[in-house]
């Protein structure tokens, strides 16, 4: 018996090792197969969607149109509301459309589901003109009822949509319109259907970034027939009016979209599949790009960026930064409370070294708590220049002449804004030694580590923040409004100046207006150095030469629409 | 045997107990507010309360863990705190994922193991035996990432022979009926499916089943010196049988008891412990499934998946007993 | 005669049998099962019987190496079931045990120095000196030379090892030993140097043996009284002439028939028995015998003979002499 | 007396061990003639046991080795023979059974299945017919209920139905010759009379040869036509059965029966060969048993003594029979058998 089965697996052997070696052949083998084959697995197929076999077949004859992009690591979920993954965002961008949408590669508002837009002279109404004859995937209608439906899910935990019982929670929503219904700083009043194609939103209060929010892909419009129909596993089962529509996904492995043929813009997409590839590991990912396996690979190892540039047969990319890694100072422990201090140490951090020893080059030093590129970034500060003369100048004009002793707080996790805390906290230690300051690294659990901070334990620490709808006041009001002191203002800066301009800006209409607010308020603050900003990270990603028209988001999720493949 | 395997169940269950402790223990054992860490730095209070009355941190830990295992009981590993799906449901494909890696990889090493180890005890202190016990310590110590990584520059980058990562082509997926896609591609009748997915087997499998293979090497070989040398041996070669009846019919059944005992270590160390290699091959199996849940914090996923690994060592470690009692008639049941 | 130096009455030990699907007790293995006799002081008792007659266990449980199931053991008068471990150990002292296999009872990773003088530290000898002085002199007692202390058990013979074995036995002085087939992993040559050298410790320290092995003939030679056992129970026992000129039991007599003798001119009437000995987990009722004998007759099935004398001093246990 | 059907000629078999040559067989001659029963006598370590294995070519190599010598079976020399000869010999004609029964079979398979396996290695026979050969077989070694024995395990065998069950399949192919190496050893004595009186029995039956291999002069005694005595990888004495027990002339063999405790003998100090037994050795000079001896002269240490041979047959090595030899002084007789 034990030598039957010996030859059983040598024959199992056998037959791999066939495999592996007259695979250079196998394409035009599998033509001929496949001829065959095809209409074999389609009377076999019953419950496969309809088109399946059609997109397949051609999937194969054209062959060329099926994009497949490599990424380190799988969508949560498919509702897009419900989580702030960008894994996820990155998929639903292509099924879904919001009402407005950014530029291909900043956060400039344009047009999406609604083609024009009127905003009333107090701030207080928008509305919105939707596309017309636009349907979803499952064909029912796209209009302003779905708009409010949509809206309602997010606001109310008790719409029959909502999902609450099953651990949904639309934390983005709550943040980006000031909570939900019945919270007081819930912005959204009410929204009205003017028309199937006019839809009216009326709030409490001004709020800046309105037309920002409506362009974020966390709220983009789901068919109600199919959160009817799907209920809490629409995460699973997604449903839009975007260029892709979804056929099928195999978690942590891949998710496959196809051509929505009546997508509203004409002769788009351009791609007939889209495939998202899970490849967690960055060497696998290069070198499945390089035998052609996948064609665009996110995540690029910044060391590897280099060689990429020398290869022909790919191309590399850079996604403008829309993050910041800080070294924050808890402005209410002495000697912190001392802006001389705070700017010592601002003097003296060499942040080009930091960017240089993580990511290849690939990071700006950064100058203000918001990335370059956006509203109101101020440009007209410069980097805290790195001068250790002057930071000991500083020290000893604060009373510190003979040093001081402190504590810096690592993080023990690694973060896209801090890839690795524990060399940044190192060359922190490093520097502030050179001007006397002996930093004492303390390192905690993650969840002590941000209970700790936000009670105000620390006196320096490392933290971070990236962006989501990319308007100024998502950076500069949740880290330094003193009235987020003690929950994501960890530095407890108060500053009752700074945070006048940034209410302001927060209500203001007029998008100059707002971005004049934003600079004052950033001058003010790189005055006081109540955190000091280390870098800006530029994500590289590399594609195939193949690869047209493909721009990188900053906000990470790009459309694929008028993507094409060349070869 | 009947009342040996009986025995042998029942003796499953305080294991089991035990396992659900263990698992129900892991979210309360982490330092700091377990929804706190789950959330991470942008949550806010409000969010943090939610989250501990939806998962129920807030009652007391027997109440907690009667529900736990009332759940288990019922088939119920929970709900993915991440993405909000039963994590039953979840679990399977990755666990068929795994399995199937892991099968193949045993195939592998045991059929390699074994014979190098038959041949390396056969022609003790030959070139081949030297060779094979260098190549076996080499094995033992080769870091699987790096293996991994080599195979994959060879073999996919420069040649083009085999694909570098996942179970089935990006291009041309399999429709998964019960998510072993060897057997899949089988019942679809589509050979070309299922050469692709053996394709995508054979890298992986190799950089798994490499340390397998060097340990089983290394014990077939010295289980088989030490039977070679016994009486019973020479008792077969004096009725003038061949070299190969001798090695392969007794030799090898007598030494194959300690090396099932390895397999079956073996077995569930890749079971768990493939991690690397499914991040380097992309494969989306139950190691990589609880790395990232770890990653992200996700407890109920965690609980879930030590749960079931540790399951599976338990049952893989079971069918190993009862192999012995199958093989070795002097095994009292 | 003097008093009895060592007095065992219905000595029993049975093992469990586990199994079931709860791995509880399912039966027992009657090793030893009433056994009786006494030894008197400077006499050398033989125990023969087959393998798996029980002769080694009851060896062992005299000395409580494994605690007996029921029944006692007296030495001098003290009943040693009743002691607890500490006055036990104590009494060891006195009664000591030489195994079959020299090798397997000495530890290979100790000098014989260590494994002679490990006894005497236990009972009491603190001072380095004197144990070194007492190994030199037991090494020479048991026809060794005092280098040898300072050489591992792999480094001898097997006859050489057995005398290791004995000189540990005798190094506190004991009045009673207990040889398990002390001599049957010997050679022939061997094995007549040891059975020598026991003769003449015997003579010098007034020791008593019990001495328990499978061979008749060496049995025969160095026991003054000789006790057969079957299956876990003694069925004959008297002095060695009475045994071997008029053995009494069948089974006795057929296991004297069967031993081969190295004379080609001796010729006799050979009595082969058939079968197996019986498994001790489930003997034949009555007596344990009759599925062998060839005289068996209808009462040997049902009623198990009881030990007595026939003779003077003639123990047997046997239905033909009741 | 006819052709020997088994001759052994002058055979070296040494051991390589640790950059030492053991000489565990140094120049041992035997004849074997057809129904014979002849016994090789001697301790442990004197080569008795690896002179059989190397009739079989069964020494394992490494570290034993065959360096010089012939083995002529039926006229054809073994030690010349491929390893696929030696298979069709072996088990065929003429077979081995050893020491130990405990562990000579594969404890993981069938009664059955090893037998079937005896038979099938040499007979072209299906499984059903090898199997009932297989039960007939072990009836004949007087196993009870023979067609249930066939599907046990050995573990469920005492130690003398295995030695049967090794006889069985000794005898599977009705050999010419069998080795039977301490066939009794490990047996209790009423099991050794029963085994024993089953080989006496094939011996007379068959007319097979039998080369037995024992430590126990009791059991040559009972066996044997000749006996060979062995001591320290040499023949030291051979004669037949009475010549060698009732009149010993080596000082080894003497040795041998007087420190044997006699069944019939009375108390006396029993006789004890002084040493322990000389383990083989290229470096030895002179007779190896001199040590041990007490006729001992100064010859003896110097020069290796020649096996000196009677025309009867009768051979020792010992330089104490020189003269008695050349004188040609009768031994005992010859009509014992």
């Amino acid at each position: 018996m034990r030598y039957r089965l010996t030859l059983f697996l040598t024959f199992m052997l056998a037959i791999t090792l066939v495999l592996a070696a007259c695979s250079g052949d196998e394409d035009e083998s599998a033509e001929e197969v496949d001829a065959t084959e095809s209409s074999e697995s389609d009377g076999e197929e019953t419950d496969g969607s309809e088109g399946e076999g059609d997109s397949e077949a051609s999937g194969e004859s054209a062959g060329d149109q099926v994009l497949v992009f490599a990424r380190g690591g799988d969508s949560e979920s498919l509702d897009y509301a419900s989580t702030t993954d960008g894994e996820s965002s990155r998929v639903t961008k292509q099924i879904y459309e919001s009402l407005l949408d950014f530029e291909k590669d900043s956060f400039e508002v344009k047009a999406g589901l609604a083609h024009d837009w009127e905003v009333s002279d107090d701030g207080l109404t928008y509305t919105f003109m939707l596309e017309e004859g636009v349907t979803f995937h499952d064909g029912t209608d796209f209009n302003a009822e779905a708009v409010k439906t949509n809206f309602e899910r997010w606001a109310d935990p008790d719409h029959e949509f909502a999902f609450t019982d099953d651990g949904y929670v639309y934390s983005m929503y709550g943040t980006m319109f000031g909570g939900f219904k019945g919270d007081e700083g819930h912005v959204i009043k009410e929204i009205n259907v003017v028309n199937d194609h006019e839809i009216e939103f009326v709030l409490n209060q001004p709020l800046g970034f309105f037309l920002q929010n409506m362009a974020m892909s966390y709220f983009a419009i789901t068919s109600p027939q199919a959160l009817e129909e799907h209920g809490a596993s629409i995460n699973e089962n997604p449903v839009g009016t975007g260029p892709f529509k979804f056929v099928s996904w195999s978690k942590d492995d891949s998710i496959v979209l196809e051509k929505f043929e009546d997508y509203r813009k004409d002769g788009l997409p351009k791609l007939d599949e889209v495939i998202f590839q899970v490849v967690p590991d960055n060497a696998a990912r290069l070198i499945a790009l390089r035998s052609g396996e996948i064609d665009i690979m996110d995540g690029l190892n910044p060391d590897d960026a280099a060689g990429i540039e020398q290869e022909e047969s790919l191309v590399l990319h850079t996604r403008a930064a829309n993050n910041f890694g800080y070294l924050g100072l808890n402005t209410q422990k002495e000697p912190l409370d001392d802006p001389l201090v705070r700017k010592a140490i601002n003097h003296a951090i060499d942040r080009s070294a930091i960017a240089e020893a993580l990511y290849a080059g690939y990071a700006q030093p950064a100058v203000n708590p918001v990335p370059p590129g956006y509203l109101g970034y101020n440009d007209e500060l410069e980097l805290y220049e790195y001068n250790l003369d002057k930071a000991k100048e500083l020290l000893a004009e604060a009373g510190y002449e003979d040093g001081l002793e402190i504590e810096l707080w690592t993080m023990p996790v690694a973060r896209p804004y801090m890839p690795d805390p524990e060399t940044v906290s190192e060359i922190i230690q490093n520097d502030l030694g050179k001007i006397g300051i002996t930093a004492q690294i303390v390192r905690e659990e993650w969840a002590p580590y941000l209970e700790k901070t936000a009670a105000g334990e620390q006196e320096l620490y490392m933290l971070g923040w990236s962006g989501t709808n990319g308007d100024p006041d998502y950076f500069l009001s949740s880290l330094l409004h003193g009235s987020n002191a003690g929950s994501s203002n960890r530095s407890f800066y108060k500053n009752d100046e700074v945070d006048k301009l940034l209410d302001q800006a927060k209500r203001a209409v007029d998008q100059d207006e707002r971005a004049d607010l934003y600079k004052k308020a950033q001058e003010i603050i790189y005055e006081e150095s109540p955190m000091i900003p280390l870098v800006h990270s530029e994500p590289v990603l590399a594609t195939s030469s193949d690869v047209k028209n493909y721009v990188p988001h900053p906000s990470t999720s790009e459309s694929l629409a008028e993507v094409e493949l060349d070869r | 045997m009947l009342a040996y395997t009986s025995r042998r169940l029942l003796m499953l269950v305080p294991v089991l107990f035990g396992m659900t402790v263990i698992t129900f223990s892991i979210i309360h054992l982490i330092p700091g507010n377990p929804a706190q860490t789950i959330l991470g730095e942008t949550a806010t209070e409000e969010a943090i309360s939610n989250l501990e009355e939806t998962m129920g941190l807030n009652r007391n830990y027997f109440i907690q863990y009667t529900a736990y295992v009332g759940d288990l009981l019922q088939g119920d590993l929970g709900t993915s705190l991440r993405t909000k799906a039963s994590i039953t449901s979840e679990i399977g494909p990755r666990l068929a994922a795994t399995m199937e890696l892991t099968f193949f990889a045993m195939i592998f090493a045991v059929f390699i193991g074994i014979n190098a180890g038959i041949i390396s005890a056969w022609k003790q202190n030959s070139w081949f035996d030297f060779l094979a016990m260098v190549f076996a310590l080499v094995g033992v110590s080769m870091p699987v990432f790096w293996l991994a990584l080599m195979e994959q520059w060879l073999f996919a980058q420069e040649l083009g022979w085999l694909p570098a990562y996942g179970r089935q082509e990006s291009r041309n997926p399999i429709d998964p009926i019960t998510h072993f896609y060897v057997i899949d591609s089988i019942l679809h009748m589509d050979m070309k499916q299922l050469i692709t997915t053996l394709k995508h087997l054979v890298l992986p499998s190799i950089a798994l089943g490499t340390i397998p293979m060097a340990i089983i090497a290394r014990m077939t070989r010295s289980s088989m010196l030490e039977v070679m040398k016994s009486d019973y041996v020479r008792t077969i070669r004096a009725k003038g049988s061949g070299q190969f009846l001798v090695i392969y019919k007794h030799a090898l059944k007598n030494s194959i008891i300690p090396v099932l005992t390895v397999i079956g270590l073996q077995v569930g160390v890749l079971l768990g412990g493939a991690i690397l290699t499914e991040t380097i091959f992309s494969w989306p199996g139950i190691g990589r499934y609880v790395y990232e849940a770890i990653n992200y914090r996700d407890y109920p996923v965690i609980q879930s998946g030590i749960l079931v690994i540790a399951f599976l060592f338990v049952i893989i470690n079971l069918v190993v007993d009862l192999l012995y009692a199958f093989i070795d008639p002097r095994i009292k049941y | 005669m003097t008093e009895p130096i060592l007095e065992v009455s219905h000595l029993k030990k049975y093992f469990d049998i586990k199994g079931g699907v709860f791995g509880k007790s399912v039966g027992e293995v009657k090793a030893v099962d009433d056994l009786s006799f006494t030894v008197n002081e400077g006499e050398i008792l033989g125990i023969v019987g087959e393998s798996g007659c029980g002769k080694s266990t009851a060896g062992k449980s005299i000395l409580r190496l494994i605690e007996p199931t029921d029944g006692s053991v007296k030495f001098e008068g003290t009943d040693l079931t009743d002691l607890t471990s500490e006055e036990m150990r104590q009494l060891r002292k006195n009664m000591q045990i030489i195994f079959q296999d020299p090798y397997a009872s000495l530890n290979p990773r100790h000098k014989v120095e260590r494994i002679i003088s490990e006894p005497l530290l236990v009972h009491g000898m603190k001072s380095s000196k004197e144990r070194k002085e007492r190994v030199k002199e037991l090494l020479e007692i048991v026809g060794l030379e005092a280098y040898h202390a300072s050489r591992y058990p792999h480094q001898f013979s097997g006859g050489q090892r057995q005398r290791i074995g004995i000189a540990r036995a005798l190094a506190n002085n004991p009045k009673l030993i207990i040889c398990d087939e002390p001599v049957s992993a010997l050679d022939v040559s061997v094995q007549s140097q040891i059975l020598n050298l026991m003769e003449e410790l015997r003579d010098k320290f007034k020791l008593t043996y019990v001495f328990i092995a499978h061979d008749l003939s060496v049995v025969k030679h160095i026991s003054d009284r000789v006790g057969v056992m079957y299956l876990g129970r003694m069925v004959e026992l008297t002095d060695k002439h009475t045994l071997f000129e008029d053995p009494k039991h069948p089974y006795t007599r057929a296991l004297m028939s069967a031993v081969p003798i190295a004379d080609p001119d001796v010729e006799r009437e050979r009595i082969i028995l058939e079968g197996d000995v019986p498994s001790p987990s489930n003997p034949p009722t009555g007596c344990a015998f009759h599925t062998r004998c060839p005289y068996a007759m209808d009462i040997c099935k049902e009623v198990r003979p009881e030990f007595e004398n026939v003779d003077d001093k003639h123990l047997v246990a046997c239905h033909l002499y009741n | 007396m006819s052709e020997p059907i088994l001759t052994v000629q002058d055979l070296h078999t040494h051991f390589f061990t640790d950059n030492k040559e053991v000489p565990a067989v140094d120049g041992v001659s035997i004849d074997l003639h057809k129904g014979e029963v002849v016994g090789i006598v001697g301790e442990s370590g004197c080569g008795k046991s690896v002179t059989s294995l190397s009739i079989m070519q069964l020494v394992p190599n490494p570290p034993g080795k065959i360096v010089n010598g012939n083995i002529y079976f039926k006229g054809k020399n073994l030690t010349d023979a491929s390893e696929k000869q030696m298979r069709k010999i072996r088990g065929n004609e003429i077979s081995m059974i050893f020491q130990e029964p405990m562990t000579s079979l594969d404890p993981l398979f069938t009664i059955g299945n090893q037998l079937i396996e005896a038979i099938r290695i040499h007979q072209k026979v299906s499984k059903k017919q090898a199997k009932s050969s297989a039960i007939e077989l072990l009836n004949l070694v007087g196993i009870p209920r023979a067609s249930e024995v066939v599907d046990e395990f050995p573990h469920q065998l005492s130690g003398g139905m295995r030695q049967r069950v090794m006889i069985a399949m000794a005898m599977s192919c009705d050999p010419e010759v069998l080795i039977a190496d301490e066939p009794t050893t490990a047996l209790d004595v009423t099991i050794q009379a029963q085994i024993l009186d089953l080989m006496r029995k094939l011996n007379k039956e068959k007319q097979t040869s039998i080369l037995l291999i024992t430590h126990d002069l009791g059991v040559v005694a009972e066996m044997c036509d000749r006996v060979v005595v062995m001591y320290s990888g040499k023949v030291v004495e051979e004669g037949t059965v009475r010549e060698i027990l009732k009149d010993p002339k080596h000082p080894y063999t003497k040795g041998l029966i007087r420190s044997l405790p006699n069944i019939k003998a009375t108390d006396q100090k029993l006789y004890s060969i002084p040493g322990t037994v000389m383990r083989p050795s290229l470096d030895q000079v002179g007779c190896r048993f001199a040590p041990r001896c007490d006729y001992a002269f100064d010859r003896c240490w110097e020069e290796n003594p020649e096996l000196l041979e009677q025309d009867t047959g009768r051979q020792v090595r010992c330089f104490l029979y020189e003269k008695e030899i050349e004188r040609g002084v009768p031994s005992n007789d010859r009509t014992y058998s």
